[in-house]
């Protein structure tokens, strides 16, 4: 992994981006990294789109800045390609993660262009079939650490159990659909 | 509660003399009464909207209060003792404080019917252990007899002065003691100087007795303002209450208590007539703005009277 | 602890006020006279006082001092003659020239 | 022993104030400051602090409470934000002139209007000639360290000032990061009992506060309460030491980075001088020598040490997160420059408006300004002073 990851999310108000986002900081910190975990904000309520950013890096963080040229780019609901250019400033040697039920041939039409690498997750299966709701931020989550190499499956994985444990202290039902969420996510994303 | 006028009046001082209000004030005779309401040995933080009491109770370096005094703002007299009291309850829940204090703010009409009105009605809403007392002379005194939502209809103000096109301030003023009574808050009561001041010194321990928050509406001439011959005072408040102009009325946990109701009531023109505030009324053309103004405090009186009948 | 006002006159320098303008203490107002601000002033007939206090909470200016449930004499260092005890006193024993 | 977190700026904040737990807390949301009193709440909810803690009806009302809790002894504060701190105005200046010991947190935002929920320091800067004390924070960690020391500045018998604990509306306010939190016995073993001389609720003594002062007094007053101001460095400076022994932390009243030898010097203050740091390093990998004086202490303004700090440099751009509308310039723009007259200072200054309303600030802007800098030094020459960063024309 290079020195310094940088993510851009891409979500609508409500889908729990920005809580993805802020996962993947605690998640990554839990493993020794510095981490930056931030939304940028405006007055937009449920269903506008919204971005996020993490930055991951084995040094201390000091810029504070947006992420203009990011490595990797989270589209976390695919109507956003028609809206946002999510591919803005994205790296060629970086890739670009998005959540839908097409293929990537079907996808690629609508990345402008873009020549890196092209993910793709239906994280509403995911998440139908493990937490029988629609959650994307889960599997998206999972699927980012994956394609992005952060760390080791079994180590996030690890790292998961116990946030979910903390977090969900009382609700054992919720920690096991995501946990189930995060492990299939990690078999389906191509 | 068991009253004696003597006991009363034989509890120390705690507003000294050498204060600055002028001569005849009623904003001081209010204070004065009010603070016997506080039982010997307890103690109490005044504090107090900006306006003519405090610049003249605390004046660098002379303070006329007895007790610990705060003043801060025009606006915020409940807010600021919404905070002292906030710090009662922390230094007492943290052991660092054994006396009993109690919280008193003061402001005049100006700092509690208008400016103030927010902060007012947010501490009251918070149900903070304090009472707040509006010593009620219905215009911004301390800036020069200005209107406020208080003053009197008609009444000559160097805001809504009489003249060609006008006969004083054209609007009712605002019911404050009902708009606090319906912050359902323990204790609110209305009073002025009547009776040899039984009834304010009665309500005043109870409102600072009372736990919770409670406010007091005390209607304080103003001889300034008013335009009355200043040993007049007594007699003034007499008739705002014989009239039903200033009614003496509690509301106990929501419930209107009528304190008094008098014998006969008498016409407003005798309240009126002894301020020069209202000398153009008694031309023969404005006749019928006296109907008007007695038409305003009939309704009002039948209002109260029916509240205080349920 | 109490502060000392007798050195806050205003020809104090700015080191001697008080730090924040508050004053430890209370009731320092006594050291200011306002029985200067009038020459009309009340004058106690104790004669015909029958000690029934109904002039003292008229004061505007706590000028009627109590003890030992008596009134004592008027205090001319601060009383401002508004003249309203003249009109409380049911006995007469309060005469202010002008007030009836 | 430190402990490693991740924490958001307001969150960060919260954690210190739970720490100290303080006496009395009022507060009014607003965003972005809205997270802290709602942190805060939680803990006083489930019994983790035992403070007072009031949900007024509004910010005048929640530094008026404020005001109100440090005059009665206790230990109090408020945060708020943007119009919030506008709507507290008058109240600012009647906390430092009671000289009350007294904590704002205040996460920066843009002054409506337009309406913006984003950073700049126009909130505060407006506030800077309040008589409260102000230090600002670069980053989540700081925020923290600055809450920590806070109180001991504020309450310092010298001092008796309040003072206002300034971090970046979301861009740290919101923003996860690395940091380390001290143990709670640490900070309030560091902190320590409030113990005021003067107070409401002192059975010994009553206390009368907030006169009305006549023109004879009114000078000395000021004057008198200038003094508590003259001691903030030495105090600021002292409670930094202490901290430093305890946490492994350096401050100062501002930091310099790269300023051995810098001959371009960028002054400012907050979050936008980690990214010049980042500049700073890509730029010295070539070989210039550029470097930064970020402001801790904005109030009192470091003069003399800020222009000694500057004494080196050719050229100097002082950065302003906020219009001073004087046709010149900005307020640190104003206090820097005056800074280097009184100094005899050679430098050439120019001072840009950058980063309003939330305006991003990259690394590459920063690069800009250097190379102005560079510019200004070859040229011997200044140009226009009064400039603004990346706006469209």
């Amino acid at each position: 992994m290079r020195n310094l990851t940088e993510i851009r999310w891409h979500g609508r108000g409500g889908q729990g981006a920005k809580t993805a986002a802020l996962l993947l900081a605690d998640v990554a910190f839990q493993t020794g990294k510095y981490v930056q975990g931030f939304p940028e904000y405006g007055p937009e309520r449920m269903g506008a789109p919204i971005t996020a950013y993490n930055r991951i890096s084995n040094q201390p963080i000091r810029v504070h800045s947006n992420i203009y040229d990011p490595q990797y780019v989270v589209v976390v609901d695919e109507s956003l390609l028609e809206a946002v250019d999510v591919t803005a400033g994205l790296k060629k040697d970086g890739a670009i993660l998005i959540n839908t039920r097409r293929t990537k041939e079907e996808i690629l039409p609508h990345l402008k262009g873009y020549e890196g690498e092209v993910y793709i997750i239906d994280a509403h299966k995911v998440s139908m079939a493990t937490m029988g709701k629609y959650f994307p931020n889960t599997p998206m989550l999972a699927a980012i650490v994956k394609v992005a190499g952060i760390m080791e499956e079994e180590t996030f994985l690890r790292e998961m159990q116990a946030s979910f444990s903390h977090k969900f202290a009382g609700k054992p039902e919720v920690i096991e659909g995501n946990m189930a969420a995060l492990k299939m996510a990690l078999q389906e994303v191509r | 509660m068991s009253y004696n006028f003597k006991e009363t009046m034989n509890k120390p001082e705690r507003l000294a003399p050498g204060h600055r209000m002028c001569a005849g004030c009623g904003g001081t005779i209010a204070v004065r009464n009010v603070l016997r309401g506080l039982h010997e040995g307890d103690k109490a933080v005044i504090g107090n909207a900006t306006g003519c009491l405090e610049v003249s109770t605390f004046t660098y370096p002379y303070t006329a209060w007895e007790d610990s005094y705060i003043h801060n703002a025009f606006e915020n007299a409940g807010a600021t003792l919404s905070g002292v009291e906030g710090a009662y309850k922390a230094l007492k829940k943290k052991g660092k404080l054994d006396a009993t204090y109690k919280f008193i703010t003061f402001g005049g009409d100006g700092g509690t019917y208008d400016i103030g009105f927010q902060s007012l009605s947010g501490a009251m809403e918070r149900n903070h252990d304090m009472v707040y007392v509006c010593y009620d002379n219905g215009a911004y005194m301390n800036t020069g007899i200005q209107r406020s939502s208080a003053t009197p209809m008609y009444a000559d103000t160097t805001t809504t002065p009489v003249g060609t096109k006008s006969s004083g301030k054209p609007q009712n003023r605002k019911d404050l003691a009902a708009i606090i009574a319906s912050h359902d808050i323990p204790y609110v009561a209305q009073t002025t100087f009547v009776q040899n001041f039984k009834d304010l010194h009665i309500k005043s321990e109870k409102a600072i007795y009372t736990p919770g928050a409670a406010f007091l509406n005390i209607m304080a001439p103003c001889p300034r303002g008013w335009r009355y011959n200043t040993p007049d005072i007594m007699e003034i408040c007499k008739l705002g209450v014989e009239t039903c102009y200033w009614p003496l009325f509690e509301v106990v946990n929501g419930r209107w208590i009528l304190n008094y109701e008098p014998k006969k009531k008498l016409p407003i023109e005798d309240f009126l007539v002894k301020q020069g505030r209202f000398k153009h009324l008694f031309r023969k053309e404005n006749e019928y703005l006296i109907e008007e103004f007695q038409k305003e405090v009939d309704r009002r009186w039948d209002e109260l009277v029916w509240k205080c009948s349920r | 602890m109490a502060a000392d006002i007798s050195k806050l006159g205003v020809k104090a320098g700015w080191k001697d006020l008080t730090e924040g303008m508050v004053i430890p203490g209370a009731g320092t107002s006594r050291e200011f006279n306002t029985g200067e601000w009038s020459t009309d002033k009340p004058e106690f007939i104790e004669e015909k006082c029958k000690q029934c206090l109904l002039c003292v909470p008229v004061c505007p200016d706590s000028c009627i001092p109590v003890a030992d449930y008596k009134r004592g004499a008027f205090d001319y260092e601060h009383c401002k003659g508004c003249g309203i005890c003249v009109k409380a006193c049911p006995f007469g024993a309060i005469t202010m020239e002008g007030v009836n | 022993m430190a402990k490693r977190d991740r924490l958001s700026g307001n969150e960060a904040v919260a954690i210190a104030l739970r720490q100290i737990n303080p006496d009395v807390f009022p507060a009014f949301p607003i965003t972005p400051s809205t997270e802290i009193p709602q942190y805060f709440a939680a803990f006083a909810a489930n019994g983790q602090v035992d403070t007072e803690f009031i949900p007024v009806e509004s910010e005048h009302s929640s530094m008026s409470a404020a005001i109100g809790a440090s005059a009665a002894g206790a230990r109090s504060l408020t945060a708020t934000s943007s119009c919030g701190l506008a709507y507290m105005w008058e109240e600012l200046y009647i906390a430092a002139s009671n000289r009350l010991p007294l904590a704002l947190a205040l996460v920066n935002r843009a002054l409506s209007g337009p309406i913006n929920i984003n950073c700049d320091h126009s909130d505060s800067m407006g506030a800077r000639d309040s008589g409260w004390i102000q230090i600002y924070a670069e980053n989540n960690q700081e925020a923290y360290d600055n809450m920590v020391q806070a109180y001991r500045i504020s309450e310092h018998k010298d001092v008796r000032l309040p003072i206002m604990i300034c971090q970046d509306g979301f861009i740290t306010s919101h923003a996860v990061e690395n940091m380390e939190l001290l143990d709670d016995e640490e900070v309030r073993g560091f902190v320590g009992e409030y113990e005021p001389e003067n107070y409401l609720l002192n059975p010994d003594c009553p206390m009368a506060v907030g006169p009305y002062s006549i023109t004879d007094y009114y000078m000395e007053a000021k004057r008198n309460q200038a003094e508590g101001m003259k001691h903030v460095s030495r105090v600021v400076l002292e409670v930094a030491k202490e901290f430093a022994a305890l946490s492994g932390r350096e401050y100062g009243l501002f930091e310099e980075y790269g300023m051995e030898d810098a001959e371009l010097a960028v002054v400012m203050i907050g979050s936008a001088a980690g990214t010049t740091k980042d500049a700073i390093d890509r730029l010295r990998a070539k070989g210039e020598k550029v470097g930064l004086v970020k402001i801790r202490m904005y109030r009192p303004f470091p003069a003399e040490e800020i222009a000694e700090a500057l004494s080196g440099v050719k050229a100097v751009a002082v950065m302003d997160r906020a219009e001073g509308y004087t046709n010149h310039g900005g307020p640190l723009g104003a206090d820097v420059m005056s800074a280097l007259y009184r100094a005899r200072s050679q430098a050439l200054a120019v001072n840009y408006i950058y980063g309003l309303g939330g305006r991003d600030v990259r690394v590459e802007d920063m690069e800009h300004i250097f190379a102005a800098l560079r510019q200004i030094a070859e040229d011997g020459d200044a140009g226009e002073t009064y400039r603004y960063l990346g706006i469209r024309e």
